[in-house]
């Protein structure tokens, strides 16, 4: 860390985040922050990208180049600008709800796809934003929203295991509460190449004050492999707690293909017919 | 019909190679100096369905479909209580026919046509490999007038990959079906050829030719025909000028990459058709919100939903000008022409970047697809550049500053002192979301602003003629429409066409200038509802009497239908 | 403001109760007999933000906000900046403010107004578990006059529940306020007290009765504000009467869900607001296409994009009206009050039902989160019955036959003889795919006639008083329009109110009627682009003089706004 | 077999197939004509559930109650059918494009949710009906498609794994090329109660007639377990011609809450205010 030209300071905005004091996404923020410093990256070298959420909220708190899209749409935008911009680091965020229900297709297809980005899930199952209702993370018989206050009735998802699926090949898992565990997981899902996907257990204070327990449960675990059968075997007795880099490989990062030059008008030319000669 | 043009028709079931044959005549006419224009009709079939290759030849540019066709000439009738609705016939018209496929069908005798027999299948066994479409080929070109070389130089070409021995039976086709022709005695029209410089494209390619003109590097895409070979047209070139082509995983994906590599700085484009329109919608009304550029291609079937997706129709222009959710002002371009793809589209994307909003492109099947011999385009030149902060305004660098134009300098990724965060949320100057008044005002007001200040010179629309009657039409139907004024000018009555090409925003003053002295106008346009008709209505303060002429697809506008409601406009005018 | 009225803003900063105190204030005023109207005003945070309770409480019944508020208790003055244009206050207002909270800020004290300092955090102190929000109550009812009784009935029930000691000191807090209002010589409005039925209910919570009146008996969930409290309210009441709800993963999910259980013969449901409503346009398409009934409610809020989640604001009358692609025609309804929201909605269940089309629901934040106490709403008779073949219909049945009226015969699945493809390609009458023209100008037509075929009788709109001149206008800001006439009534000016429900189809018949003898009318609406306006012009023929009234959110629209711009076409006349 | 009261090709529509003559769909619609009529069901009582593409045309070949609804949302469509109207057999289809591309949020979320419906992908691993692109189970390195001539350079997504991860009870493949075995694996996914999946390899011979070899590369193997580790283990060796029921769980089927009935009086009842008594 002592090459690092910008302090984790430099990379914050100064506006005053909208979170609830205590939310577990400053902890998130402030890891970001400081692996970014920690990789001596410029702030306008860097671009977050999000959704909607309160999660979502948190590029405007970086002092980086921002997008706050619309909600689920974070991993298209950013593929977008990781694919057309490669020198960028790309970092794109938000919540389980964002992510996992209206964001689910895109998630399994970044997962696949693995264009050079880092998407960081602040995890805490719950929508927060729209004042506590279930997530796909959420547990089947939570009673603490309105809209299902009998409980869901399904399964939590297992975000791990439905990465390792889909074809990720940076699966991880970290906890807002350990900005330094975290801020070191991050670093090296933005120096991994290809798509790295870590998510965060970020408690929501307010919709599950019940997550303030989430530092107890929280413990090492994930042996980094980077044979399929090994990751899988590791989520098969995962508690949903295990933090740490669950899943490396080495896959080739998605370029889509980009070849010589050739100018407009020699593609106009395919169009010409030869003059008539009657 | 004008004179100089000769329309016709080749119908068969799958795997007689109709389109074949219909290529091979339209390029060697394209070849001989003709100018023409090659349109397709499919069964429901995914592959093998009976076809129709729709062709209009001619000594000067066409881009309209005919009113009936010289020329008929069907394989086999199969399923053609589908077709017939799509190619008018008359007494004037010629059927050939092969007596093998059985009595005329009653949709085509009806119209009691002339007919003769020609026994394609009988003479296609008569020879080594021969092909009832290569015969057919030989009749039609020769029952055209198309010179022979061009034609057997385009027939050699195609066969030549499968070896000699299919080249020498295709010519021997062509021969035999020239023969034919000449028993029928009949005389061709006399089609001069033009010596100036042609082209040979489709709407969708010249669509994606202008993307590039137009400065696009980045596309996203989703298939959906009719708009998929614009897409696949742009796949392989897009490498060769340093862009790139990314498959998304559905239109949601296609459209948010797209804001993403436009935030980044790259012109970006999709293109598809209603239904991925409509799911592109949310996130066009963020790159209105977050005054991200970028550009959408609809190339408009047959609606609503799912509809007919073969087949062309007008009906997107409501979801294209008012489908977004909250005030959201952006721009809606319609090229008028197969030709005008390029220019149309490459002006949709410098508009785009030069204002900073998202830019629709509404094409249609019938242009999209058309595929047509037309004189070299006179390419406009366009400069897309975006406005970019001067050394002055990084400090202290506001991403949405009012100014007074209403544009911004926007900042991209990797410039020192310009990071900022874009924002869908209401925001002020610096992109802060804010829910107060003044800035949801000053923003909105900036957003309209930013439309309606830009200078949008003359290309708005095309305005060609005179008179107190008018025309007022949009996209690929104002071909028909050119044509029906044309028509009516050769009888004295001049009728002024006016063809808007910047659907969005509107152009008062210079829609008040090309109306000037107009006691009435024909609305001229192809769907159900007649959409431009009440934004006409609803958007301009028209003096003119406004006429309603519109109809639903799939069939083609043709520019006898304008004819007619045109002379009883004119009939009205002199009571 | 009209006479026995009086209107009160409270705020301050994050968990300092301005909410509870809002709201116990407006359930007493209740149960005192009084009508009232209560709104809420939120910073961005997420919880514990500064926010302002706003309420309006009079004799007669009230859904419009004031011109300015008569009292204002100020906690604090955390972010007042933020408020202060919500909160629109003149000489004549006396604002309470805590000396310990500082100076009067420039915002407020701009405006002159009378002000006096009640010691509220001082007197909380001074008692065992004292409040600043109770004791705040106690003034604030006082200088209302509202009866003791039923305000400490409901601080008691409140309190109830966290023990008697909390209840003893919220009544002390009650009585010191009441005595600290005692010493400063204001007089009450003298308010009267209705003995009729009064109900306590907000829009949202209308609109779920509606809904479940109106036979849904599923709704498919996914929430967004500020229309997830119709899915809250819904969600439990739902089993009561033998339906359920399902949480989808999005609004796509959402609105496919309500096509699939509508399709199996069940009314369906779902609420969204702007962004949730450009991701189910394609949806909607296909509803209207395959003539599946549903109901979607958007509950409109600030605009574009993300825009302002939380504020107020018509500006999705375009993608609601426009916002499908192809030619769509659908059903629009717009509630133009808080009670309204019940007999709007049931009837768009019903129409929805009986036309086989998607219907829209357009409410907004304003009158969907606006808690009202409002007379017992007079329930309209609906019944929501689908037409289903008759006996003789189930043999050769036809799902898409066109008949006089053109609605088919639906048969539900497990009818035997009825089994058919519902399909979102264009089709026949039996429902099998087709391109064909005839077809689709068949279906198109059937689709259009059917809506505009049937009786929908005077609900269309609303129209009150005569003149010639008129507000025209609809949803929401309905209430202020109408406060707006009357006060115009007063001074002797007759302007004739028309409120439009039905904003899809057109009804231009009615319209006429309507408009008979108008010369000029206000076209009044809440958003920047004057989209209603449009619409009336484009799809209208209306001879009288139409002029544009309309303004973005998030500000509510207010009745003083309306009254200044009658008095103005009032003038125009005149002269 | 012998109980059936209606033949296969009583749930035949009579209605021409668009389909081109030897695509693998043909063999589908077969194995679930028969399928039904071995379970002995009314036409009356099943409704095909379908978005768009060349498989998903199939509802209108069957005599039952149908659906042809919008590219990729078969599944919610269906759920809301299924949620709505318990007592009907509810089946959704279609192919590897619309339900694993644009629908693979819905598919995601179905495996979780497990409401009783049968969900059949004909997986030709190619967008059939827009002629010839590549789809999510399109190998990286086809160069078929002229939207990407030299392969997506994306791995092929595995339909069994993904649905093991998101959590479906009930997960097979099967063959069209095999009418019997497949008409009994879906006969046995409708009588699973809850979400059942089975992946069909359904050749296209048209964009992809190379899939005309598959009769050649499908092997039986899988053998049906309920342990979700034994499964994943079975997938890690599965070459995707792999025949069977692979997995089957007995979790309960989603079933949203209904309650007592009350009348709407008693609900409206909650708004009225005690008349005021002042
Ligand atoms: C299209 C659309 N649908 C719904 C919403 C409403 N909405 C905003 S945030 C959110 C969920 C937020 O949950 P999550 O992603 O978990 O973020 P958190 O607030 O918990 O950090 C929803 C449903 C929206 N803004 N846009
Ligand atoms: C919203 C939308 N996007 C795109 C399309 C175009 N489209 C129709 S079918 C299809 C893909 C079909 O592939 P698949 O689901 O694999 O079915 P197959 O034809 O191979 O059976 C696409 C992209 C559409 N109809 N709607
Ligand atoms: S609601 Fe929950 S997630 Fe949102 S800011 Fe508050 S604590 Fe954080
Ligand atoms: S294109 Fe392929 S999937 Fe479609 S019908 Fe033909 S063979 Fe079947
Ligand atoms: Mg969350
Ligand atoms: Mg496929």
């Amino acid at each position: 860390m002592s090459t690092c030209e910008f302090r984790p300071k430099d990379f914050k905005s100064g506006v005053k985040p909208v979170w609830c004091p205590g939310c577990g996404d400053f902890g998130v923020l402030n890891a970001m922050t400081k692996a970014l410093s920690g990789l001596s990256l410029a702030p306008e070298e860097v671009a977050f990208i999000s959704g909607i959420g309160c999660s979502a909220r948190l590029p405007a708190y970086a002092a980086v180049y921002g997008f706050h899209g619309v909600h689920g749409r974070a991993l298209p935008v950013a593929t977008g600008l990781a694919v057309s911009r490669p020198e960028l680091t790309v970092l794109a965020m938000g919540g389980d709800g964002d992510g996992f229900s209206i964001g689910g297709n895109h998630f399994l297809h970044a997962c696949r796809r693995n264009a050079n980005l880092t998407y960081v899930v602040m995890d805490n199952a719950v929508y927060g934003m729209t004042k506590g209702q279930a997530s796909p993370t959420t547990e089947a018989d939570w009673e603490g929203s309105k809209l299902t206050p009998e409980g869901t009735h399904i399964p939590a998802l297992r975000p791990l295991e439905l990465a390792l699926s889909a074809g990720a090949g940076f699966i991880a898992r970290g906890f807002s509460g350990d900005p330094n565990g975290l801020a070191h997981l991050i670093a090296q899902g933005i120096e991994h190449p290809g798509f790295s996907f870590i998510q965060v257990l970020s408690p929501c204070i307010t919709y599950r004050p019940e997550q303030m327990e989430y530092k107890k449960h929280v413990h090492e675990g994930f042996e980094t492999t980077s044979d399929r059968r090994a990751a899988f075997a590791q989520l098969m007795d995962d508690d949903n707690f295990t933090q740490g880099l669950l899943y490396r490989s080495d896959a080739p990062p998605y370029t889509p293909d980009r070849a010589e030059a050739a100018d407009l008008d020699r593609i106009a030319g395919q169009f010409a017919l030869a003059a008539g000669e009657q | 019909m004008p004179d100089g043009s000769i329309s016709l028709a080749i119908m068969g079931s799958g795997g007689t190679g109709v389109m074949t044959a219909g290529q091979l005549l339209l390029s060697a006419a394209g070849d001989a100096g003709w100018y023409g224009l090659m349109t397709r009709s499919f069964g429901p079939q995914i592959r093998g369905g009976e076809a129709a290759a729709l062709l209009r030849l001619s000594s000067r540019p066409v881009e309209a479909p005919p009113d009936t066709y010289r020329l008929v000439l069907a394989f086999d009738w199969s399923n053609i209580e589908r077709f017939a609705a799509e190619i008018p016939i008359d007494a004037s018209t010629l059927v050939l026919h092969d007596p093998d496929a059985g009595p005329l069908p009653a949709p085509i005798a009806g119209a009691g046509p002339r007919t003769a027999e020609v026994a394609l299948k009988q003479m296609a066994k008569g020879i080594e490999g021969g092909r009832v479409n290569m015969i057919a080929l030989g009749v039609l070109a020769a029952l055209a007038g198309l010179p022979v070389e061009p034609l057997e130089a385009r027939v050699h070409q195609t066969l030549a990959r499968r070896g000699e021995a299919a080249v020498t039976s295709g010519l021997r086709c062509l021969e035999e079906g020239r023969e034919a022709a000449a028993t029928l005695g009949e005389t061709p029209e006399p089609l001069t050829a033009a010596h100036t410089p042609r082209w040979l494209i489709s709407g969708n390619e010249a669509t994606g030719l202008g993307a590039l003109r137009g400065g696009v590097r980045f596309v996203a895409a989703y298939p959906i025909t009719p708009a998929t070979d614009v897409l696949e047209w742009l796949s392989p070139q897009l490498p060769r000028v340093g862009g790139c082509l990314v498959q998304a995983e559905d239109e949601l994906a296609s459209a948010n990459m797209c804001v993403g590599a436009s935030f980044g700085g790259t012109p970006s484009l999709t293109a598809t058709s209603g239904p991925g329109l409509a799911l592109m919608t949310e996130t066009l009304g963020l790159a209105v919100a977050s005054e991200t550029p970028m550009v959408v291609v609809d190339v408009m079937r047959g609606g609503p939903s799912t509809g007919i997706p073969t087949k062309s129709e007008q009906g997107d222009f409501d979801i294209a000008v008012h489908g977004l959710h909250g005030d959201a002002p952006h721009l809606v371009v319609a090229p008028n022409g197969v030709t005008d793809c390029i220019n149309a589209t490459q002006w949709a994307v410098s508009l785009s970047e030069a204002l900073q909003t998202p830019a629709l492109v509404l094409s249609d099947q019938a242009m999209g697809q058309g595929r047509a011999i037309v004189p070299e385009p006179a390419l406009r030149d366009v400069d897309t550049a975006r406005r970019t902060p001067s050394e002055g305004e990084a400090n202290d660098y506001r991403r949405y500053r009012v100014t007074e134009d209403g544009v911004s300098p926007m900042s991209l990724p990797g410039m020192p002192g310009g990071a900022y965060t874009a924002d869908g949320l209401e925001h002020g100057e610096t992109g802060t979301p804010s829910s107060q008044a003044a800035h949801h005002q000053a923003q909105l007001d900036k957003r309209r602003d930013k439309l309606e200040r830009h200078g949008y010179g003359d290309y708005w629309a095309d305005i060609e003629g005179d008179g107190v009657l008018a025309v007022i039409t949009w996209g690929s139907i104002t071909a028909a429409a050119r044509e029906a004024v044309d028509r009516l000018a050769a009888d004295g009555i001049d009728v002024r066409l006016i063809s808007v090409r910047l659907l969005a925003p509107t152009r008062p003053a210079d829609m008040a200038r090309a109306l000037a002295g107009v006691e009435r106008a024909l609305v001229v346009e192809q769907n159900h509802g007649g959409q431009f008709l009440a934004y006409l209505r609803g958007h301009y303060d028209i003096s003119a009497e406004l006429v309603a002429f519109h109809r639903p697809g799939p069939l083609p506008m043709r520019p006898g239908e304008i004819v007619t409601e045109l002379r009883e406009l004119a009939k009205r005018e002199a009571a």
